[in-house]
């Protein structure tokens, strides 16, 4: 039977006997090919923000005030900013600060969101109508004017601006894990385990978390573009990260006026943060897909 | 259906009770005392405690929020320390810009995410849809101030096409009205509609699939009963929630879109409130926005009833 | 179907840099632009002028001809402001350092000051010191009437004066008047203040709020803070908080001559970008230009017009030289001010619009000491260095704040840099605005504060504020010496010419003293259409007099 | 449940001119992950006027798919026909577009499905559906097309017709909603009713009834039936000529009654011997093995590694379905030699 390659799209999943879950992700992992541009993306953008001082052509912080605004050239590739400060070396060593910040935003996210949502989704009773309340009312407060009002009462910093957006995102996490607790606590499985006297927190563990995993993993991978976004937000108000060091929303911030006549200066912040944010989203939804349900054979 | 809605209602009061507590008490813990701002640079110490017991704010916080919430309730939300206006009528006089605003960005993201979700959806794997999926990928992925510059400056400024800036009242013109809004809608709906969009097409991969649309199919049904009513019908639920989740997304974006395109909504004096320190705005308008969204929340979770009959009886 | 998605993606990335291409930013970076909350002199924002734009190209509107109006008044002019502020329309209560350009419409001073500098007669019509400088009398208009028909005398000049002298709180207007110990009224039309100490700059103070007169009977009015009740040219017709004041002409004016159109529409625009934008797609008439973020060229390219004036503004480091006692030296201050690039700073963050100033007084200003020329203190990162180690200050770290403005935060870098360069290390922290007061002024927990003081009518006014022991931006309480005597001195001299040789003297000891460390003078620029004429600026940075401003066609 | 074939004791004798539906080497692929998998290969069969065909086969043997390529219900992706003929009435409905194909279906052949809590649309009444389908093929009015869908309630015998027409699909049992769906099926009186696993669903009792059902509106209405089924009771049930299915062909095809009496293709016999209901006296003796997933199919005949008649032979190249006698064939080269034990009446 001739195998053809097949077209990607909608392809019936198809359960191979005797393959583990992990070898079955990597099988429908390895087809999505824009998730897979995306991972390569992001693994090079990572690259660069860990190396960046053996990577950047010249030091992010320092001025030369008679190269202001340089436009692109051999000496400045993507040109200079108002300070004369060389944009290219302040976008890589800008990806630092904005994974680094999505990462402490989705970190924050993670430890208030998963936990409680599993205990809310598993537990029910009392605490889960409190905490789907607490949640409820959080996100009934648009996103950027809790951040706001966070930084406001923690102080202007970029860990501060991270631990807001993490507040600002715990809820949705919260959400998702409660509803794959909920789901997966209907199972029989649960039952049968319970049954057999196993306690609460080691099905908790054992099994309810490897089925929340999969949902978690895409709302992660989203929550990290939320993240670059909120930051580059914040910081454009200029409640992020602290001079003289810049994010890409720091960037984008300082040089929204010059758009017109030095549109390099936007752009290259405006693209990098596209660009990693899509990444991200490409990336959850290729998870999505090799996550997801398998059909069994008809 | 009352009876659901009945029971979504009595849910509703303690969270908005939630809701003002964390607004009134969140924003009040914000530094930069607003006694400094009004007694001025040569005040001395204790001219600013006076300035600052006549202001109320040497009170216990509880009694503060109290009369804050007693007076809220009555729809009177305090007045800016500076102006000494009432919020509720700087509120109030803002209010109908906003709502345009939000209304048109709305509309637009509706009006392009639904339809662009169900081709995609309808037609999964085929190269229409794998373009709408990168569009809305992308579209999501842009920050809302970004595009709202290019097309104040593209489309305003340079083609002159529309306004750059600025608001006309519906009453006076309904046409420059329209004009004013249309630049900042489009901003605030590339992402709005990217959302919806892909949610639509979820939601609609999702009930193709479901044996009543083989059935559909299987009699014969022309592709517009079956993609318009029977798939499009029980697609729904999951889109309307979405569409709730935007007008919240929506109203915090527009803050950025306002400021950029001076419209003098309840999002730009926001910003002001947000620089002058003005809490009292900052709190009447979290609170008022609060109790926005959870109403929009109760609409969404009553129309469930409308698509899921079986909720209806429940 | 093998390359399949790998093509699209990367077409799709190639479209998608075209898209962003396009990206632009968000609105301004600087969206506080000023909104400068309270009183700190956290400047508009804007950098202005440069100094040769000495001369003013507007007309003065002085005494009573109001110069060469064209013909009779009409139609509606609106007008962008980037600022407001807490009770911006009470003139004793407003702290808003920018909220001139939202009074002047509306009150008439005692006094005004020309395009020149030069002090004019306005409601009162002349006045003159006692020969022992204990009193000063001012001979009042007769044909005066207030908005809201109250007649204007002298016993209304006094109720503002008295109210002006105990306002405790607000706009510190009883600071400009602590030389006057009572006001009596000894004639209709006569009123006489009684001084402590000699006051030569009152004239010259009464042209600015503490010489507004309010009409008494609105004294206790409540929303006297967004109703102005003045004798002003326009009257106010109708308050929307942050949004606009609307106006119109006030018919039985004393100037005939005032004002020139039939409407008045005062907008607040935050936003530089958007306030540009504004004036250029024809939303408003003119606003201010934010020259920290654009240059002349781009107004022009606009098809816009530009007045402009020197100002009385001025860039600067201010310093607690309590709290970082290496401060407290002179020399060391002096080094650090050789270190900073003046004419770099200028070009690259001003657009060469900010002139480079080592004294206080910016050129164009009757103090200005003409003898110390910008290189007084030269730019010479080797010298500072050398001075440092004499002085023994080679590891000498302090925190500045500033208003999280990305134009502000850019200079603060700048700055940063250049003292790194000496061994000085300067951490820069944007502060939202409303905290910056309370941080350096009141509790005190700032070290530095990098900001722009928009300046003031009278040269005696600034003194007060920044170089006496007891000034608020002085939290030190740094003692220059000398300083109170030049200061006693400048309040006695009642000619000018006297008042500029004791200036130029404490220029001289400012510019040792560098106190504050200055960068530079911006002038004030308003970008404006062709078809208005006639904009009066005034001496504080980006204010605006709109009273005699005409709008053809 | 008897085991005499019902279709015996039937009235009319099948009428054997031109078939109904002809069906001719068809052969049907899915595209999966590990590339095109071909899932039914050469299946021929016809189904004649007023006949029930049953075609049976364990799950996963493909006779849904068959029936759902008679329908034109293959989703292209990830299905595609590949080769073959479907003729109903002599007309090839392969060549049809997907305009033509929506007139044909509902009209002339209608489907009903195996679920029926699923397979109804739970966001509009009964009533709805039906008046739907009624005046899209026949262009009724909305009253005449009510008052019709009133009338077929009435005949699949759902009682209060008049109510229940108004009623959602949750507010009906699942014989019900079977019976509403049938009449959805037969709205337009079709010339082929094709049956996927109707009763599987059903509890015996409630399944008694719609087969009783079916066979009625089956003499009314003059109508061909396609069943599919895995169920040989039913079978044995309802159907005048069966198709055996495995693995996704053919393997053997004949009238009811000599097939349960004498099979000749020895799948169907082990089949047979799995039906508890039919033998009193013997242990049931279950089919060694697996059905063979079609990507890893074994060589020559497919039944052959579970077969007990295999001999060396069978493994060597795949046998032709081959006539052995009136309308019968199998897919066997012993079939001539062995004496399969059958199921006697």
């Amino acid at each position: 039977m001739s195998i053809v390659d097949a077209p990607i799209g909608a392809t019936a999943a198809v359960v191979l006997p005797g393959e583990s879950r992990r070898a079955r992700f990597w099988r429908r992992f390895k087809r999505q090919r824009a998730a897979m541009v995306a991972a390569g993306f992001l693994i090079v953008v990572a690259l660069a923000a860990i190396f960046a001082p053996l990577i950047a052509p010249k030091d992010p912080i320092e001025q030369s005030l008679s190269d202001s605004f340089a436009n692109p050239s051999s000496d400045y590739w993507l040109g200079a900013d108002r300070l004369g400060r060389d944009t290219l070396s302040r976008l890589i060593y800008g990806a630092r600060y904005s994974l680094l910040a999505a990462a402490q935003a989705v970190a924050v996210a993670v430890v208030l969101g998963v936990p409680l949502g599993l205990l809310a989704g598993f537990a029910r009773g009392w605490f889960d109508s409190v905490a789907s309340l607490v949640a409820d009312a959080v996100l009934s407060i648009p996103a950027i004017i809790l951040a706001l009002a966070i930084v406001g009462v923690l102080g202007p910093n970029l860990t501060n601006a991270m631990i807001a957006i993490g507040i600002v995102y715990a809820p949705r996490l919260f959400r998702v894990v409660r509803g794959a607790a909920i789901s997966v606590r209907e199972e029989t499985y649960i039952d049968a385990a319970r049954a057999s006297g196993v306690g609460t927190l080691r099905i908790a563990r054992g099994h309810v978390l490897p089925n929340v995993m999969s949902p978690l993993i895409v709302q992660i991978s989203l929550a990290l573009g939320f993240a670059v976004l909120a930051e580059a937000a914040v910081s454009f108000l200029g409640l992020g990260v602290q001079p003289p060091d810049a994010s890409w929303g720091v960037m984008l911030g300082q040089a929204t006026a010059q758009l017109e006549d030095h549109p390099v200066l936007v752009l290259a912040p405006g693209i990098a943060i596209v660009l990693t944010v899509l990444a991200f989203n490409v990336l959850g939804d290729g998870l999505n897909d090799s996550l997801g349900r398998e059909i069994r054979e008809a | 259906m009352l009876r659901l809605a009945a029971r979504r209602l009595l849910k509703v009061v303690p969270l908005l009770l939630l809701v003002s507590v964390i607004a009134f008490g969140l924003l009040s813990m914000v530094p930069g005392d607003p006694a400094v701002q009004i007694a001025g640079e040569f005040a001395t110490e204790e001219q600013i405690a006076e300035v600052r017991s006549d202001l109320g704010l040497d009170r216990p916080w509880i009694v503060q929020y109290g009369d804050w919430l007693g007076n809220a309730i009555q729809g009177d939300l305090g007045t800016s320390p500076f102006s000494g206006v009432s919020v509720s009528t700087q509120i109030w006089q803002r209010l109908p810009t906003t709502l345009s605003l939000l209304g048109w960005a709305l509309a637009l993201s509706v009006l392009i995410g639904i339809p662009a979700g169900t081709i995609a959806g309808w037609r999964q794997g085929s190269v229409v849809d794998r373009v709408l999926t990168m569009g809305t990928s992308v579209g999501v992925a842009i920050p809302v101030f970004v595009s709202a510059l290019v097309l104040a400056l593209v489309v305003g400024l340079k083609l002159s096409w529309l306004p750059a800036t600025g608001y006309v009242g519906f009453s006076e013109s309904p046409v420059d009205w329209a004009r004013h809004l249309f630049l900042p809608a489009v901003a605030l709906a590339l992402t709005g509609a990217a959302e919806i969009a892909r949610q639509t097409r979820a939601g609609i991969i999702q009930v193709k699939n479901e044996d009543y649309v083989r059935t559909a199919k299987a009699s014969g049904l022309m592709t517009r009963q079956v993609l318009g009513r029977h798939t499009l019908k029980n697609a729904m639920i999951p889109v309307v929630t979405v569409v709730g989740l935007q007008i919240s997304r929506l109203f915090g974006l527009s803050v950025l879109v306002e400021q950029i395109f001076n419209i003098p909504g309840i999002g730009s004096r926001l910003v002001t409130a947000v620089f002058e320190n003005d809490v009292p705005y900052i709190q009447g308008t979290v609170l008022l926005v609060g109790i926005a969204i959870v109403a929009v929340n109760v609409a969404v979770d009553v129309s469930y009833g409308y698509f899921n009959p079986r909720v209806r009886a429940a | 179907m093998k390359h399949g998605r790998t093509a699209k993606v990367l077409v799709i990335l190639a479209a998608l840099a075209l898209v962003a291409a396009g990206c632009g930013d968000s609105d301004d970076g600087d969206s506080a632009d000023t909104a400068a909350p309270g009183t700190t002199e956290v400047a508009e924002t804007t950098a202005a002028e440069t100094t040769e734009g000495g001369e003013a190209t507007g007309t003065t509107a002085t005494e009573t001809t109001g110069g060469e109006a064209s013909g009779e008044r009409g139609g509606t002019l609106i007008w962008g402001l980037g600022s407001n502020g807490a009770n911006f329309f009470d003139p004793h209560m407003a702290t808003n350092p920018f909220g001139r350009s939202w009074m002047y419409p509306f009150y008439d001073r005692l006094t005004q000051i020309d395009q020149d500098g030069a002090v004019q007669p306005m409601l009162a019509t002349s006045w003159e010191f006692a020969e022992d400088a204990s009193t000063l009398t001012f001979e009042l208009r007769d044909d005066v009437v207030f908005h809201d028909g109250t007649p204007f005398d002298a016993e209304a000049a006094k109720a503002n004066l008295d109210r002006a002298r105990t306002q405790e709180t607000g706009a510190g207007t009883f600071v400009d008047l602590l030389a006057v110990e009572s006001v009596e009224v000894v004639g209709p039309t006569t009123v006489q203040l009684n001084l402590s100490t000699p006051a030569s700059a009152l004239p010259a103070i009464l042209s600015d709020q503490a010489g507004m007169m309010i009409s008494p009977a609105a004294f206790e009015n409540p929303d006297l803070a967004t109703m102005p009740v003045g004798s002003g040219p326009f009257v106010a017709t109708e308050f929307r908080v942050d949004e606009v004041m609307l106006a119109e002409a006030n018919e039985d004016y004393w100037d005939p001559e005032l004002p020139r159109v039939d409407n008045l529409e005062l907008r607040y625009i935050l936003d530089p970008t958007t306030r540009l934008n504004a004036t250029a797609s024809g939303e408003i008439h003119g606003g201010t230009l934010d020259v920290g973020q654009f240059s002349r060229a781009d107004a022009e390219d606009l098809g816009l017009v530009l007045t402009d004036r020197f100002s009385t503004a001025l860039f600067q480091l201010f310093l607690n030289t309590e709290r970082v006692p290496a401060l407290a030296n002179p020399a060391v201050r002096r080094a650090i001010a050789m270190a900073v690039d003046q004419e770099g700073i200028n070009t690259a963050l001003y657009n060469e619009e900010c002139a480079p100033n080592d004294q206080v007084f910016g050129d164009g200003w009757y103090p200005h000491n003409p003898d110390i020329d910008s290189d007084y203190l030269p730019f010479d990162p080797e010298m500072a260095r050398q001075i440092l180690e004499e002085e023994g200050a080679t590891d000498v770290e302090f925190t500045a704040i500033t208003a999280n403005i990305p134009s502000f935060v850019a200079q603060a870098e700048a700055l940063q840099a250049q003292l790194a360069e000496v061994g000085v290390t300067m951490n820069v922290a944007p502060t939202p605005i409303p905290e910056l007061i309370s941080g350096f002024l009141v509790n005190r927990t700032a070290d530095a504060y990098w900001t722009l003081n928009p300046g003031a009518p009278d040269p005696a006014k600034l003194v007060s504020t920044v170089w006496l022991p007891q000034s608020p931006f002085n939290p030190g309480a740094y003692e220059i010496p000398g300083i109170l005597e030049l200061h006693q001195q400048a309040q006695a001299a009642t000619t000018e010419d006297e008042r500029a040789t004791v200036y130029h003297e404490m220029a001289q000891l400012l510019a040792d003293e560098q106190l504050s460390i200055a960068v530079c003078t911006p002038a004030s620029i308003m970008a404006h259409s062709a078809d208005v004429t006639n904009v009066q600026l005034l001496s504080t940075l980006s204010d605006v007099d709109v009273s005699a401003i005409e709008v053809q066609g | 449940m008897g085991s005499t074939t019902r279709s015996a004791a039937r009235s009319g004798r099948p009428d054997i001119t031109t078939p109904v539906l002809q069906v001719d080497d068809l052969a049907v692929e899915f595209v999966t992950e590990v590339g095109w998998l071909n899932v039914i290969d050469g299946v021929s069969f016809d189904v004649r006027e007023r006949e029930t065909l049953g075609l049976i086969g364990e799950s996963g043997c493909g006779k849904s798919v068959t029936a759902q390529a008679v329908m034109g219900l293959i989703a292209t992706p990830p299905g595609r026909v590949t080769r073959g003929s479907i003729r109903l009435d002599g007309r090839e409905l392969l060549d049809l577009d997907e305009h033509e194909m929506r007139d044909v279906r509902g009209r002339q052949v209608a489907m009903v499905f195996q679920e029926p809590m699923t397979s109804i649309n739970p966001a509009f009444t009964v009533g709805q559906q039906i008046t739907e389908i009624l005046r899209r093929h026949l262009g009724l009015s909305r009253r005449a097309a009510r008052e019709r869908a009133i009338d077929l309630l009435a005949r699949v015998g759902i009682p209060a017709p008049s109510q229940r027409v108004d009623d959602y699909p949750h507010q009906l049992s699942g014989g019900m909603r079977q019976r509403a769906l049938i009449a959805m099926a037969l709205s337009c009186e079709p010339r082929l009713l094709i049956a996927d696993e109707p009763t599987t669903a059903l509890d015996v009792t409630v399944q008694a009834q719609v087969l009783e059902l079916l066979a009625g509106l089956q003499d009314e209405l003059g109508m061909s039936v396609l069943l599919v089924t895995h169920d040989l009771g039913v079978v044995a049930e309802t159907c005048d000529r069966v198709v055996v299915m495995y693995a996704g062909e053919v393997v053997e095809t004949s009238e009811a009654t000599p097939l349960f009496a004498h099979p000749k293709h020895p799948y169907t016999a082990a089949l047979l011997e799995c039906l508890p209901g039919l033998r009193v006296d013997e242990a049931l003796r279950p089919i060694p093995g697996l059905v063979p997933p079609r990507y890893s199919l074994p060589p020559g005949c497919l039944f052959h590694p579970r077969c007990r008649y295999a001999v060396e032979a069978c493994a060597a190249e795949r046998p032709p379905l081959s006539e052995t006698g009136v309308g019968r064939c199998v897919r066997c080269i012993r079939a001539e030699e062995l004496e399969l034990p059958g199921v006697g009446s």
